[in-house]
């Protein structure tokens, strides 16, 4: 008994049917938290006995922002550190996908040392972190004196530029590895066919990077650069156990003053303020990324 | 010289490639190393100076003390691993169709409802936390792994809809068009076709997933108590307000680390495989 | 033996206790059933999850049909639980550990503290009660006398001449200066985290009040910005030159404890539980070459700051009586005795501390009742995190050299009046 | 609707059928029937709408407007499978996880065939097809030669009623393609299965087809024999798209002249068959092949520009004031380049076309349009 349905008409209705369960589970789960979330950023919250007292202050909130030095100083150290780490992770992780598809880097064991510093509970991980960069016992400190490269044992977290970039450090040696996994999981896709054809064509090694490795690498690299910067803008528990912002709020970044806004402060409605610029913010760079990203094919369909 | 022979490369190619693995084993494994160096020792030789790492230091204490305190941790791990594993199996089963749907299945305004999908993971996790605990303290699930698992799903989905969205893109057409003349259907032609030749993104979408879920520990702190408490929680218990008992923390995670490293065995040849060649662009 | 072994036994013991507390809470309902809320061992955890008056506890509970469970999590992550379930009108436990946090969530608790017995409150330090009471009522009870002290390196104090420790700013500042040579840094201290109790700003406070000064005027607006407040911040600045540089970086007060530990610092400003730790051999270099002394005086004498570990009980209790009655068993003298000689977190109640064999076992017992005498303020308000990360903050400014310290204050004093304002 | 039991029904017919991506229209009312058992290809230029044609036979596309019947059912609404077609893809679209034999034995598998009988006709179309040595390899590791012929076993196996190839030669060397087609050929003859063709290949098409569409801008231009296809071309498009070297088109303006029109172009005068029956004045382009103009002789003078010996013919470019064109000589030819030369069109085959219009006049049709 065939059905009416053309081929076409079929797979939408499939289609549909199997992005639903996605759909309405987001829904059911997210839903109502991100609307609720986006609404107490126009809210005055108070605790008060039994729950929270909420009063409707229209833009005052966002009118507190751009007041707030603290606020200012923690946006541009979070596009700093965005751009950073999204730049510096997109490009270690490419050479690392590069060296484990070389015939080289095939075995198993590079596979799973690629994935372990991620694995690494954070909670330990920052713990562990915090030891290594240590002023006065930090091996970090130990090591590099032993090599000779530095003199007296440096104060690493000490100043506002060198604890950021510290903090940039652990997170990209954090971020590396799922990148690394991701962009492995393009290169394995760039048929051999096309490699062979430009080693017939005279194509140099750069060449073959930059016009054959590249091109078919496009989704894979856009989805990285998407996700890391998604990522890069929420970092959060690095902070937290490192160098709580300091000193000084030299590392406050933007998620870690949401953080200390609505739980150490209590001030529900301005912390939802500043996590919903963190959402506009995240939002316009996917968008832009996306855009750059795209193949050229698929902005014309 | 052979194509085989190019794709090792010159002296100076496989020169540079070696460096660069070495590299990258530093890179990555020295401060595992460290870790686990410090999980052995006693503290008064990690905070000496340079750290001494003479023999009559090495302990075992931390390990014995962790392994002793089973309860916590291997209740946490426990705990850890249903959550883990339930978030990444339906992260995938409902993700991997999703993520198909809105690369091929011409439904509407694909690509819109894709960045909606990931916008939800773009407002800080913070931010959603007191409305979802809210709603999950109403629904009587606080303590509760499903909670969570579901709760962990819901941050996994999007990301492995975005990851398998974007490989499925690259899928030739030929290949689904090929198994509808034989007379596949729509369901058939994913599960025959298309996911079996998207095993390393499916690999890295999992370990990612399971990864993400067992190291989460925002929410499992505030939708956790006691009874519910994920391996996080238990290794963040090593660090109190005023000592870190580190080594403990250290051999804690350690030990948790190990189901991961077997989940990227399992998965070693997911990763590896590739199906590139024989489906070129049509 | 059982006290240097005593933070992995407490750590076990905790992880029972949590297991214990993992029953259901539906077979509870036949008895009385009370949720405790607290930090895990080695922080300051009730008995049952310490181990410590373990016999006491059950017959306790047998004796008032009571079932009690614990919700116990590493102290770092207290508030933010606590913060959340009561944002969300939800929190689920009858008796709550709080660490200055009264005043900030005043509204969900019982002022259950005016209706102890009166010979228990005589017995309690009267300042005791500061940091646990609102607007003129008590809602909590201390239950650690955990003030800061002066912990020494003796043998470096005897290297220059030390016999004892500094006795005020300017010995301590002549010390901290001497004793930084060979490799060794004269003080050290934790100014990474500005907020908080024992962050940076509560150790200004200590200063402050050494200098005669106090946070807020009669109609809650801050008063600091006045010599007191500018000496107490200068005498830090004048510190650093003695100081461990890392300090500004160390956002934990163990970073700071390690250091002194390794014998590379020869004084720093620690917690009452400071002691026990440095005797263990597996953690500590200097087993039994420290010394405690009260803090060094300023100009109107030595002042500490409280660490304000303290009970209280939620006002949706089923059963406030009962959830009263089970502070008062952590309060009674016996449990308090065991909490001392078998956790090392000393007790409240001045008749234990008198106790001579609690100061025997734990010498800084007397120091600290001696600092008990002078004022120990933390000045806690609702708003005490916000007010102290604005101050904290300052303060780093200062030390870093960014500010002098008159400005820092000036500052420091405006951003909290706006704080207060804001609180309205 | 249905058709009498009595008659044959064509295999394929298409009504009308028109497709638009959007607002872009790719295929506009394409008409065709195709018999039983015979073999037809869509031919043309890419984007031409021939494998938009082919998809919507075999079901993977829809049709905006008309009607496709198959063995004279309407079957607009029916899935490929349903339709009963195979299909050779244009890149084999081999599936890469799965070994010859899976790769060949799916289509059944997706059918509930019983396993043994999948192994029994894998094996015969492995057998008859020369892959019983690799039925365990996977695509990647096989020669180009072999995935074609593993992609077109896996349309055999199952015996379908319609074959459709979309331009399964494209990837192949030019050695292998014209092996593969004369076994394609070979295997048409054998199964008698209706097939319908798709290549831009007009050689591929000459050599291949019973008839051939010959596909512009998503119609059909002209549908017919490869010979009524190359000698009566209906319009100058379909002309100048069949033939190698391709046929050469002159423009003038028809004279009135003693024994009929002719059209000037330069100094050569182009004798048209009077039964044409073109008035004067009239714009046409003039198709010539190169087969039809004899050198040597004859009333058009000029050079020799270019000679290309192609082996068994040589072709000789001759230009004059009126343009140029292109003589095929049989043999090795050694006229030198810059030589003069005489030519002569042969007037009788001579193709004339409407200028404006594309459109060949022929004999008896006094006008076109």
């Amino acid at each position: 008994m065939p059905s009416p349905a053309t081929y076409e008409q079929r797979r939408q209705t499939a289609g549909l049917f199997l992005l639903a369960p996605s759909i309405v589970v987001l829904l059911a789960i997210l839903g109502y938290p991100i609307v609720e979330s986006l609404l107490l950023a126009f809210q005055k919250v108070q605790l008060a006995a039994g729950g929270i007292d909420r009063q409707f202050v229209g833009l005052a909130n966002f009118q507190r922002l751009v007041a707030d030095e603290t606020f200012r100083r923690a946006l541009l150290n979070t596009l700093y550190f965005a751009a950073a780490e999204v730049v510096l992770v997109v490009l270690i992780a490419f050479a690392i996908a590069l060296l484990l598809n070389h015939p080289f880097g095939r075995a198993g064991l590079f596979r799973i040392l690629l994935v372990v510093p991620w694995a690494i509970a954070p909670v330990a991980n920052a713990v562990l972190w915090k030891w290594i960069l240590n002023a006065n016992y930090g091996v970090l400190n130990g090591l590099l004196q032993s090599l000779g490269i530095i003199d007296v044992y440096q104060v690493w977290l000490g100043t506002p530029v060198s604890a950021l970039n510290f903090l940039l450090l652990v997170d990209v040696w954090k971020s590396v590895p799922f990148v690394a996994l991701l962009l492995l999981a393009g290169l394995q896709r760039v048929p051999s066919v096309l490699y062979k054809a430009a080693y017939m064509d005279g194509a140099s090694r750069l060449q073959t990077l930059m016009h054959v490795t590249l091109p078919s690498m496009r989704a894979a690299i856009a989805v990285a650069v998407v996700l890391q910067t998604i990522w890069s803008l929420r970092i959060f528990d690095l902070v937290f156990v490192l160098t709580r912002g300091g000193p000084a709020d030299a590392t406050v970044l933007l998620n870690f003053l949401a953080y200390r806004v609505t739980f150490n402060f209590l001030d529900i409605g301005y912390g939802a303020a500043i996590a919903n610029v963190i959402f506009v913010m995240t939002i316009l760079l996917a968008i832009l990324y996306i855009r750059l990203v795209r193949p050229a094919g698929e902005a014309a369909r | 010289m052979s194509y085989a022979h190019h794709r090792r490369g010159g002296f100076s190619l496989r020169l540079l490639t070696g460096a660069g693995l070495v590299l990258f084993v530093i890179w990555s494994a020295a401060p595992i190393l460290w870790l686990a160096l410090s999980s052995v020792l006693e503290q008064r030789a990690l905070i000496a100076r340079p750290p001494d790492l003479s023999p009559q230091n090495l302990t075992l204490s931390n390990f014995i003390t962790v392994i002793g305190s089973a309860a916590a941790l291997g209740r946490g791990m426990l705990n850890s691993l249903i959550v883990a594993l339930f978030a990444t199996l339906a992260s995938l089963a409902l993700g991997a169709p999703a993520a198909y749907a809105l690369a091929r299945l011409s439904v509407p305004r694909a690509s819109a409802i894709a960045f909606l999908v990931l916008a939800t993971q773009m407002l800080p996790s913070i931010a959603i936390a007191i409305p979802l605990f809210l709603v999950i303290s109403r629904l009587g699930l606080i303590d509760n792994l499903f909670s969570l698992g579901v709760v962990y799903l819901s941050f996994n989905l999007p990301i492995v809809i975005w990851i398998l969205r974007n490989f499925f893109l690259g899928i030739p057409d030929g290949l689904e068009k090929a198994a509808a003349i034989d007379g596949a259907g729509v369901i058939g032609t994913f599960w025959h076709i298309v996911l079996p030749i998207s095993l390393p993104p499916l690999g890295a979408a999992a370990v990612f997933a399971f990864v993400e879920a067992w190291n989460e520990f925002f929410f499992a702190l505030i939708l956790t108590r006691q009874s519910a408490q994920t391996v996080p929680l238990v290794i963040a218990a090593f660090a109190g307000q005023y000592q870190t008992v580190f080594g403990q923390m250290m051999a804690a995670a350690l030990i948790s680390v190990v189901p991961v490293i077997l989940l990227a065995v399992l998965f070693r040849d997911w990763i590896v495989r590739g199906f590139a060649d024989g489906m070129m662009k049509g | 033996m059982s006290v240097l072994l005593s933070r992995r036994d407490m750590l076990l013991a905790a992880c029972a206790a949590g297991a214990a507390a993992s029953l259901p809470f539906d077979t509870a309902r036949a008895s009385e059933a009370l949720s405790v809320f607290g930090p895990l061992p080695p922080d300051p955890a009730p008995p049952g999850a310490a181990k410590f008056a373990e016999a006491a506890f059950e017959a306790w509970k047998k004796a008032h049909n009571a079932q009690v469970s614990y919700d116990l999590l590493a102290w770092p992550q207290l508030h933010d639980r606590m913060a959340t379930a009561f944002a969300s009108g939800s929190a689920p436990w009858n008796v709550l550990y709080m660490c200055g946090w009264v005043p900030e969530f005043a509204a969900f608790l019982a002022p259950f503290a005016d209706d102890l017995p009166k010979a228990l409150v005589d017995d309690l330090p009267a300042s005791s009660f500061e940091t646990v009471t609102w607007q003129g009522k008590r809602y909590g009870a201390v239950f650690t006398l955990s003030l800061l002290t002066l912990f020494y390196n003796k043998e470096h104090l005897a290297e220059i001449g030390f016999s004892a420790a500094p006795k005020n700013w300017d010995e301590f500042k002549r010390a901290a200066k001497e004793l930084t040579r060979a490799g060794r840094y004269g003080f050290v201290a934790n100014y990474g985290d500005p907020a908080g109790i024992g962050g940076t700003a509560s150790y200004w406070m200590a200063f402050l009040q050494q200098a005669g000064g106090k946070m807020y005027g009669e109609d809650g607006l801050p008063v600091f910005k006045g010599d007191a407040g500018v000496a107490a911040l200068q005498m830090m600045m004048d510190l650093m030159p003695g100081s461990d540089p890392g300090s500004i970086s160390y956002a934990g007060i163990n970073d700071a404890t390690n250091v002194l530990m390794a014998g590379r610092a020869s004084m720093m400003m620690n917690w009452p539980f400071m002691w026990n730790a440095a005797q263990d051999p597996a953690q500590s270099q200097i087993v039994g070459k420290l010394g405690s002394a009260i803090l060094p005086a300023g100009p109107a004498g030595s002042a500490s700051i409280d660490g304000t570990d303290a009970w209280t009980v939620s006002k949706t209790s089923a059963d406030p009586a009962l959830a009263r009655q089970l502070v008062e068993f952590y309060l009674d003298a016996d449990v308090q005795k065991r909490q001392a000689l078998d956790t090392g977190w000393l007790p409240i109640r001045l008749s234990v501390l008198a106790d001579p064999e609690v100061q025997q076992k734990l010498p800084n017992a007397a120091v600290v009742l001696e600092q008990a005498k002078h004022p120990y303020n933390s000045f806690v308000t609702p708003d005490f995190n916000q007010v102290t990360q604005a101050l904290g903050t300052e303060v780093q400014k200062a030390l870093q050299g960014q500010k002098t310290a008159a400005q820092a204050i000036a500052d420091a004093s405006d951003l909290v009046t706006a704080i207060v304002k804001r609180r309205g | 609707m249905s058709p009498s039991p009595s008659s044959t029904p064509l295999a394929i017919e298409l009504r009308g059928v028109a497709k638009t991506f959007g607002s872009v229209p790719v295929c506009r009312d394409v008409d065709l029937a195709i018999a039983a058992g015979e073999f037809v290809t869509l031919l043309g230029p890419s984007g031409c709408g021939k494998t938009t044609t082919l998809n919507m036979v075999a079901g993977l596309e829809d049709c905006t407007s008309g009607d496709i019947l198959l063995a004279g059912r309407r079957v607009n609404e029916l899935s490929p499978v349903e339709r009963d077609v195979a299909m050779v893809f244009q890149n084999y679209a081999l599936y890469p996880h799965m070994t010859v034999a899976q790769n060949i034995g799916f289509t059944l598998r997706m059918r509930g065939t019983p396993r043994a009988e999948i192994d029994r006709r894998v094996k015969d179309v492995t057998t008859a097809l020369e892959l019983s040595h690799v039925v365990d390899r996977l695509p990647a590791q096989l020669s180009g030669g072999q995935q074609q012929r593993v992609a077109i076993g896996r349309a055999i196996v199952r015996e379908p009623r319609i074959f459709l190839f979309d331009e399964p030669f494209s990837n192949l060397d030019a050695a292998l393609r014209v092996k593969m087609r004369a076994e394609v050929k070979q295997l048409h003859r054998r199964l008698g299965v209706t097939s319908l063709f798709v290549t831009h290949d007009q050689e591929e098409a000459m050599s291949i087809s019973d008839r051939i569409a010959v596909m512009n801008r998503g119609r059909v231009e002209q549908f017919g024999t490869p010979e009524e296809i190359y000698a009566r071309p209906a319009t100058r498009y379909v002309a100048s798209f069949i033939g190698n070297p391709q046929i050469e088109l002159l423009s003038g303006i028809v004279e009135a002249h003693e024994g009929g029109p002719v059209v000037r172009i330069g100094s050569e005068l182009v004798r048209l068959a009077s039964s044409l029956n073109t008035p004067a004045g009239r714009s046409v382009d003039i198709g010539v092949r190169p087969e039809h103009v004899r050198l040597g002789s004859g009333t058009l003078a000029g050079r020799v520009r270019l000679v290309q010996p192609v082996g068994p013919s040589s072709h000789v470019v001759i230009e004059w004031d009126g343009g140029s064109l292109i003589a095929a000589q049989p043999g090795f030819c050694r006229l030198q380049p810059g030589e003069p030369i005489r030519a002569e069109i042969s007037a009788a085959d001579v193709m004339v076309f409407d200028h404006a219009s594309g459109v060949r006049l022929s004999q008896g049709m006094p006008r076109a349009n």
